[in-house]
């Protein structure tokens, strides 16, 4: 049973028990109680080592987080950095030269203004510019991050993209497996990279991928079949 | 009495609110990176723009823009986004009064529009508001909620209210904006403040009931996986 | 890198002068001084500043005046605190639309009725020009472009100015045979034919401009503007207007391609430099205006020195009179009135941006707000 | 036709200025005798919001001026390394609007120029000095408009406002007004700072020379007395 929650309203957890605050909830230093602010699903789940609790809800700017998985456009390079560009308009984040696998102070990567990395967001606090890793921090080794060739990116609703990412039961992606074969990177930022050995069907996957977050997973699979359709059929017109 | 939310798809929130023959249609963009001379160090920055049903925007939306200031930067969680900007851009698409004489009606559907598209956007707030407009008549010495034009021109006082509610917008936090004038007394005034506070409310009802109504929208497939 | 030594590890407290702490934290200034019962400013939580007026000096009416070409035609020097607010009037003419006669009276009777019924169309106002000096030029600053609009509306929705206050009376100037020129004004001579002749086909009013400067800016300024605005209005003379007998029915006749029509000239209307009539506002609903502020406490502010706790302060305070920045900044809800000593309002303006606006606080506004209109209006019987 | 101004509220746009007619009264009102000096009205420290401003009030003489001046600095300038300060004048009419905005802005850059010479620039690199000039009221009795006759009052306005600022000047300027001709001093009278001459009048460029250092004597130690006053004051 979901309940609704909306910014002003009670929340239905009381302090007795460390609590993790996560996405939709603030703690107001002044009145040292924690509020609601924004409007979506309230999910409270305990477990042995406390309790989270977080409000559910989709928008569609994305704000960095530690941890989230990204795909950035190179907007800038700096002496030791890349400017980063995750959202439009939202602000940069920095891509440190150090943040590479295999990285030195001679061993410098070789990125342009214009290329798409798939990175991991280490550092977020609020009142500074965040952080992208393209490396696995915690053992220093290529962890799949890196610059994306070719290929297409979508920009879809940064909840579609979670969905994709952290459900494992989710059809979308299995469904589409099963036309063709491809290669994905998923940033929650609301942006899927998406490669394909052929052209024609990297814009199937594309055009399934932008109606499918609009659908009810039960017309997931007809709105594939019919683009993939549509595609080949475009083809042999010609 | 309309509302409608996510209708614009290019910018990160937006709304429509409409209530008799006045229509604003609002847009939030936010939090995105700001011009240097707009930044707040510690704050989020609000830039807000109301453009009028005709003609070009001048001293009178300037006012409306500085009373709409008011009502949503205390409601905005200002803190959470330090050295960010946030646009709050409200289109008047039928002014519904007299424009050279008032600005009630469309000072409190931008209230309204604009509190919508915020949520829309999902900008951290720190409660709910609601927004009305009252006049008392002339003859009858009646107070009316949402004045019609013609009721307007024969009001002794014009009256906006903008409350911020909390509980499940069942009780009133605060007064966010009254803006009275006209010619009126104390009494007056705390019969407008009680009438408004009891149509805010119902609004307030009326305008979480649309929003629960687009988010079960949007859940319904997050909730298809899940079972 | 710290944590070598920690046992060596001073904490100094960092003092400041009152005027530096007021400058980096204003917040915690004026909390402590809140908490001495006392305002930065050195007034009391619910005192007022001194307003002292200098009515019409600037005007062309005024007794010590030399100028002959001085177009101002009432002014007010308002002093409150270090700030001064410096208001002149202007006018203008403008002639009216008068709807054609038209042969149905019936429609004439019932657009006078509705008229009559139109509570706002009943009034003028006055277009004001704000400027609160900065030391910056340029484009007028979103502070003074919402002054002056608030101005406007206000000016309007109070009824001050009945628009039949602005007709003008408009008379002739007649040159004798023997060469020495008069005017004739409606109402000094009322059987005169050629005026009422031409009342009948022309009407004019008058448009009252203000311009308002702020000097020395220290704090908010609305009800500073607002209140040297009603003095320079009471102050206003509007001057007497003529046209000369020779324009009353001039035409002429253009000819454009071979066609002929004729216009009738824009009349030329100009103004006694001597004669005038007082600006007849409605004195009933002259108001004046002032300014609150709502503050918290913040218990964790107040200095606790043991030999002051006779005094218990509320949780939270009506502060009267705005001033000084760091009352601006730190105090977020305000309250803004206009009103008469006697209970009427025409402007009431909440904003409740920080601490809680109750009902009370509401109520002891308005009744410090009522005792402030008296003293404002009492001012010019003074002076 | 101008582009409308969205900022300003203009009121009804076929609306006329009012035109008053010929005064019928003026020839009959006696003209004062020029030759009394005019009386004068120093102050300094009358605006809190700047750094530093005077008053000036002047009655005689067949006028009635009051200018009121502020100064903005020394500040910081953007842009590029400037070894010396930057001085701007701005002149402002009253509600009066008597002068046409290049007159102001030609008297502006002259007062400028003289003040360039007067203020220690070199003390103050990187740096703008903004000084703002009010003219609260400038009445006349002739209706011809002369704007040279008030400007050394406004170099009187000016010098106080610096020296109120606390702004290194070489010396108070000072200057007077004499048949159209305008001289100012500094160092006694013995080196002039600033000369303005409006065509057509004032062709007697000597005599009204030792007319104005005259003036600028007198107005240097009504200075001095309103600077030594408000020091005493201070004390």
């Amino acid at each position: 049973m979901s309940t609704l929650i909306f910014p002003g309203d009670e929340l239905k957890i009381d302090g007795d028990k460390p609590t993790c605050l996560g996405p939709g909830l603030y703690y107001d230093p002044v009145t040292q109680e924690i509020e609601p602010t924004n409007a979506g699903v309230e999910v409270v789940s305990e477990t042995k080592r406390g309790r989270t609790a977080y409000v559910e809800f989709n928008s569609k700017r994305y704000i960095p987080a530690v941890g989230d998985y990204v795909i950035g456009v190179i907007v800038g390079q700096f002496s030791d950095s890349y400017k980063v560009s995750l959202s439009s308009f939202s602000s940069s984040v920095t891509l440190s030269y150090m943040a590479f696998p295999n990285a030195s102070k001679k061993n410098k990567p070789t990125l342009k203004i214009g290329d798409l990395v798939y990175a991991r967001v280490c550092a977020a606090e609020k009142e500074l510019e965040a952080e992208i890793e393209c490396v696995d921090s915690t053992t220093g080794k290529d962890a799949g991050f890196g610059v994306l060739e070719g290929g297409m990116v979508a920009e879809i609703s940064p909840a579609f993209a979670r969905c994709m990412l952290f459900d494992q039961k989710f059809p979308f992606l299995k469904m589409l497996s099963s036309f063709t074969q491809f290669e994905v990177a998923i940033g929650v930022n609301g942006k899927i990279w998406l490669k394909c050995d052929e052209l024609r069907n990297t814009l199937a996957c594309y055009r399934s991928m932008l109606e499918c977050q609009k659908i009810p997973v039960a017309r997931y699979r007809e709105t594939i079949k019919r683009h993939f359709k549509n595609i080949v059929d475009a083809a042999a017109d010609k | 009495m309309m509302a409608t939310l996510g209708l614009l798809t290019n910018v990160d929130g937006s709304s429509q609110f409409e209530w008799q023959d006045t229509k604003v249609l609002c847009s939030v963009t936010g939090p995105i990176e700001p011009k240097a001379r707009q930044e707040l160090p510690t704050r989020l920055a609000l830039e807000v723009v109301v453009r009028p049903a005709r003609g070009v925007p001048n001293t009178r939306e300037k006012l409306i823009e500085d009373r709409l200031r008011g009502v949503l930067t205390p409601l905005i969680v200002c803190e959470k986004y330090p050295r960010q900007l946030c646009q709050i851009t409200c289109q008047i698409l039928e002014a519904g009064e007299n424009e050279s004489e008032f600005a009630v009606k469309e000072l409190s559907c931008c209230v309204n529009a604009a509190f919508l598209a915020l949520l829309d956007a999902q900008v951290a707030l720190h409660s709910f508001c609601a927004s009305v407009s009252l006049a008392v008549l002339k003859e009858s010495h009646e107070l009316v909620v949402s004045p019609t034009d013609e009721q307007l021109r024969v009001s002794l006082s014009t009256h906006t209210l903008a409350l911020e509610l909390v509980a499940g917008a069942k009780s009133v936090q605060s007064v966010l904006l009254l803006d009275s004038n006209g010619d009126f007394s104390e009494d007056d005034l705390f019969k407008v403040l009680q009438l408004g506070e009891q149509s805010c409310l119902e609004l307030a009802q009326f305008l979480r009931k649309t929003i629960a109504e687009k988010i079960k929208n949007e859940l319904v497939r997050t909730e298809l996986i899940e079972s | 890198m710290a944590d070598t030594e920690p046992d060596s590890l001073e904490i100094h407290p960092i003092t400041f002068p009152p005027q530096v702490l007021a400058r980096i934290e204003p917040e915690l200034s004026l909390q402590r001084h809140l908490s001495l019962g006392i305002r930065p400013c050195l007034r009391k939580f619910e005192e007022f500043r001194e307003v002292h007026v200098d009515q019409g000096s600037l005007s062309r009416y005024s007794s010590s005046s030399v100028a002959t070409s001085n177009n101002i035609l009432g002014s007010n020097v308002l002093k409150c605190g270090s700030t001064f607010v410096i208001t002149s009037i202007t006018g203008g003419i403008i002639e009216e639309t008068v709807p054609l006669r038209s042969e149905d009276i019936g429609e004439e009777e019932l657009m006078d009725l509705t008229k009559q019924r139109d509570e706002v169309g009943k009034y003028a106002t006055v277009f004001p020009l704000v400027e609160v000096e900065r030391g910056r030029v340029g484009a007028p600053t979103d502070e003074e472009m919402t002054l002056s609009q608030r101005l406007h509306d206000c000016i309007l929705h109070a009824g001050i100015i009945p628009k039949t206050a602005l007709d003008v009376k408009c008379g002739v100037r007649i040159t004798g045979k023997d060469g020495d020129v008069k005017i004739v004004y409606p109402d000094e001579q009322a059987d005169d034919v050629t005026v009422s002749h031409l009342q009948q086909q022309k009407k004019w009013s008058y448009v009252l401009y203000a311009k308002v400067v702020v000097f020395s800016r220290t704090g908010p300024v609305f009800d500073l503007c607002w209140n040297s605005l009603i003095y320079a209005l009471k102050d206003t003379k509007l001057p007497r207007a003529f046209i000369d007998e020779r324009a009353t029915d001039f035409k002429m006749t253009v000819r454009t391609r071979g066609r002929s029509a004729t216009i009738r000239e824009t009349y030329d209307v100009k103004c006694d430099p001597e004669a005038w009539i007082p600006l007849n506002l409605v004195e009933s609903k002259i108001g004046y205006a002032s300014s609150f502020g709502i503050i918290d406490l913040d218990p964790e502010a107040q200095l606790n020195d043991d030999e002051d706790e006779n005094m218990e302060l509320p949780s939270s305070l009506l502060l009267a009179d705005i001033d000084t920045e760091a009352e601006e900044t730190c105090i977020r809800s305000t309250i803004s009135v206009i009103g008469d000593s006697s209970g009427n309002f025409s402007s009431v303006l909440l904003v409740g941006g920080g601490a809680k606006i109750t009902l009370d606080a509401i109520r002891n506004a308005l009744s410090l707000s009522k005792k402030r209109s008296a003293d404002l209006s009492s001012k010019l019987a003074r002076a | 036709m101008k582009v409308q101004d969205r900022r300003r509220i203009l009121g009804p746009s076929n609306a006329k200025p009012i035109e008053f007619g010929a005064d019928r009264a003026a020839a009959s009102k006696a003209v004062k005798s020029s030759d009394e000096p005019e009386q004068l009205v120093l102050r300094t420290g009358v605006i809190e919001n700047c750094n530093g401003s005077s008053l000036v009030e002047v009655n005689g003489g067949g006028r009635q001026v009051s200018l009121l001046s502020s100064v903005y600095g020394p500040r910081a300038l953007r842009g590029s390394f400037t070894a010396m300060a930057a001085i701007s004048i701005q002149l402002q009419n009253g509600s009066q609007e008597k002068y046409d905005s290049s007159l102001l802005r030609e008297a502006a850059s002259f007062l400028s120029n003289i003040f360039e010479a007067v203020v220690n620039r070199s003390r103050y690199p990187k740096s703008g000095i903004d000084i703002f000039v009010y003219l609260t009221y400038d009445l006349e009795q002739a209706s011809r408009t002369n704007i040279a006759a008030i400007i050394p009052h406004c170099i009187t306005a000016v010098t106080l406002a610096l020296a109120d600022a606390g702004i290194e000047i070489v010396d108070l300027a000072g200057g007077g007004f004499h048949g159209g001709n305008v001289f100012s001093f500094i160092k006694n009278g013995e080196e002039i700072t600033g000369f303005w001459k409006d065509e057509g009048v004032g062709d007697d460029v000597a005599g009204s020379l030792e007319e104005c250092k005259r003036s600028y004597l007198r107005y240097k130690g009504l200075m001095v007395d309103c600077l030594m006053q408000k020091q005493v004051m201070k004390e």
